[in-house]
């Protein structure tokens, strides 16, 4: 029998490990899987990689596992956000890398990670200096660089609803790099508000197909990072 | 340089833009000042609003008793979704934008040269933490690219101009720039005044203007 | 305001011209838009190169549109299927080109034609003669060949329910090629089994977002391809 | 050559397929022989089906009073999608095979070759039309590939060979074949021979068979 719900979000993240590359989803805290990224700080691993689209806000979530000195580097587009402190300070003392992709092209690596596409050609960011290094090519008369995929150990990703098969519907705009995240990770963890029974989905809405989901756990009212950092809360608790 | 003339209030320029975008156009509007576009849209105009983060067919800030926290746009404000909108991810987001579907954006601009290369992501300063979002994907792959902004810096110095000195955000790809003092299209690298703020004349505008301007005749 | 819906398929393809590029959807006649390629066949250009995974089935759909001489090339996986003559014998004959494509590589094609990516790199048909004459590229030890994107003139598709911005959303596996060839034509033609207002399909259940159509033609009993093979009808009407 | 020994009968074959593919397994199954796999999962296994044309989740073939035209698997036959199943499309299907998300596939073929090669998708005959389906997509992209075929074709030559005449599908890409002879196992480029029909001697065997085979000792 298939049945990919673990107990608990320590349970679930319980085999990553150093230098492990982590795809994480959310735009702003949007989507962002808070209690996995808390549960991976409890667990403490080092020297990951993290693939999100911006680096997390306050002292929670995100931007708690980078001020816990856990992430050796980021790709991302858009490393600032309004309450963005953990980042800018490590990033100024040359303490954390980061790898810039423009915003589209994050998700089409990404995507290729899951879609065994090993690389690409693309117009965005040519004639800019984030083309720098990378290989030129003239294709019908208009000039593209050349992007490769990227692939993650894990995926931390959240959800609205899932099922003991792992398909998955999200919320709103809270899909953003979930569905593309869950394919391009070898283990894909998820955090779901609602779990339901094989078959409540309808199999016309699926949005993330199980086959691309490793493990689900149940986490009914996730926190809100912008709540928690108007109250000037840190993880671990303050 | 201090200007005496003040020319149009940004809300009136971004007027402008809403009535020069055709009926049934989809666009994006970015962050900021852009943003203002979406206010001016005449009635009985069906334009669609995309925002990169996922939804097609955003609409205003909601009522505070119906904001969803998952339901943002791109600068991550609440906004809402008109009917017939429709959710997706990242990569179909930007299949949508790269793939030339979208008609129009509006970006705001640091700088743009006379040949239209846009720098609007960094001031390349050395200490700040870059961060580029969707600028260059948007300015890659929309039909028509749209710039607002101030004529100048708050320092007073010129944002049109011979060639950028930020990093740029994409080579050859504004087609207009709207500014509290004029309306400029870009055709084959050249600049081409098409509108002045009343009280302002082309040899003022040119004196404000690093850029070399040319007038249609 | 918005209003994508015409008032027949003829009206629809009124503007397709002689030696268009076609990308018509479909796996055999499941999702197969046979209105439209009917509607084609009256208006009879000619020199069209059709984009489809199969060449259809008897003398119906797009098996017709080949028997009529309006296609001079069909780029598609699987050029044979059960009650497939027409294409089989012109192919032997020399009269039409055929470029054999294997099935996820022209899936992955068109999707990059309507995503801006004109190149991508692929192990599939790797060692095999579907690779001859192409690109090989060796990326992280592993062997690919170089694959361009495919675009259409127009895109013709059948879906169940369209709205007039032309969101849609299809019936099982009748979807298909559909939501990725709607999105790499310039002009896309859909025919909707049924026309619904603005608002009536869920945001989070759409599958074609409107921005990837340009018309839509309600056509609520479309013809059943194997039953009218099974009665011998031919189009045209015999 | 004409055979004494007929060995397994091919459902049998499918059988043991069926017992060596793993619970929850993610499956897509070939048109023809290959589909008789599904009929011998053993109880309290679950194994996905999944369907190039779109279907993640494939069930049996419906009552005739349940079926929809519209819902059918990769050979064109109407199937069932179970509760937990979901649509998609084919680019997102391919995804799933390309991007080695699919665990097993079981086809048919013409030639095996002794290093794994697979011939299954064209003879090669000048006149014929060449069809390739998502043949070549299966063998790039699935982590385990498992050829069921008969051991000699219908003329009786061997259908294990030391090199393909008929044009690949894929080089290297077999994992398992199973025949109605025996059940062989290919690691590092060498056919290993697992299983054998009742009354089949490892001399027998390679006899019918022209790529050379070993025994794990």
């Amino acid at each position: 029998m298939i049945n990919k719900i673990f107990n608990s979000p320590a349970e679930a993240v319980e085999d990553i490990f150093d230098g492990a590359t982590i795809l994480i989803s959310g735009f702003g805290e949007v989507g962002s899987p808070i209690e996995l990224i808390h549960a991976l700080i409890d667990k403490g691993v080092k020297n990951l990689t993290v693939v999100s689209n911006n680096t997390g806000s306050g002292y929670i979530g995100l931007a708690a596992l980078i001020e816990n000195k856990q992430v050796k580097k980021v790709i991302c587009s858009f490393p600032k956000t309004a309450n963005s402190v953990v980042f800018p300070e490590l990033y100024s003392k040359g303490e954390i890398e980061l790898e810039l992709v423009p915003q589209g092209t994050l998700a089409e690596r990404i995507r290729c990670g899951g879609a065994g596409i090993p690389a690409f050609y693309t117009p965005t960011s040519v004639g800019t200096i984030l083309a720098d290094g990378k290989e030129k090519r003239i294709i019908n008369g208009k000039e593209y660089i050349l992007e490769h995929a990227i692939k993650g150990d894990f995926a931390l990703v959240k959800c609205l609803k899932a099922d003991r098969y792992g398909n998955l519907v999200y919320n709103k705009t809270a899909r953003n790099f979930g569905p593309i995240m869950c394919a391009a990770a070898k283990t894909t963890i998820v955090q779901a508000k609602q779990i339901v029974d094989v078959g409540d989905i309808d199999p016309e809405v699926v949005v993330t197909p199980g086959i691309f989901v490793q493990r689900v756990v149940s986490v009914p009212n996730p926190l809100e990072e912008s709540v928690l950092i108007a109250e000037n809360r840190r993880y671990p608790w303050n | 340089m201090e200007l005496k003339i003040t020319g149009w209030d940004m809300n009136l320029v971004a007027q402008k833009i809403a009535n020069d975008i055709p009926d049934g156009s989809y666009v994006n509007l970015g962050i900021g000042i852009p943003e203002l576009v979406a206010n001016h849209i005449p009635n009985g105009k069906e334009i669609i609003f995309h925002t990169e983060n996922g939804l097609l067919g955003m609409g205003p800030q909601p009522e505070p008793d119906k904001i969803d926290p998952e339901l943002i746009n791109a600068g991550k404000k609440s906004v809402s979704a008109i009917p017939g909108a429709c959710y997706f991810h990242h990569a179909d987001s930007f299949m949508m934008i790269r793939g030339g579907h979208i008609d129009y954006c509006v970006l705001g601009a640091f700088q743009v040269s006379q040949e239209g290369d846009l720098a609007n992501w960094s001031t390349g300063e050395p200490n700040s933490v870059p961060a580029v979002g969707g600028a260059m994907d948007l300015v890659a792959g929309v039909k028509n690219v749209f710039v607002i902004t101030t004529h100048l810096t708050k320092k007073g110095e010129p944002k049109i101009v011979k060639e950028c000195t930020y990093p740029l955000t994409g080579k050859n790809v504004v087609n207009k720039i709207y500014t509290n003092l004029a309306v400029i299209e870009v055709i084959d690298k050249k600049l081409f005044v098409l509108e002045m703020a009343p009280g302002v004349e082309f040899n003022f505008l040119q004196s404000v203007t690093e850029a070399e301007l040319h007038t249609k005749t």
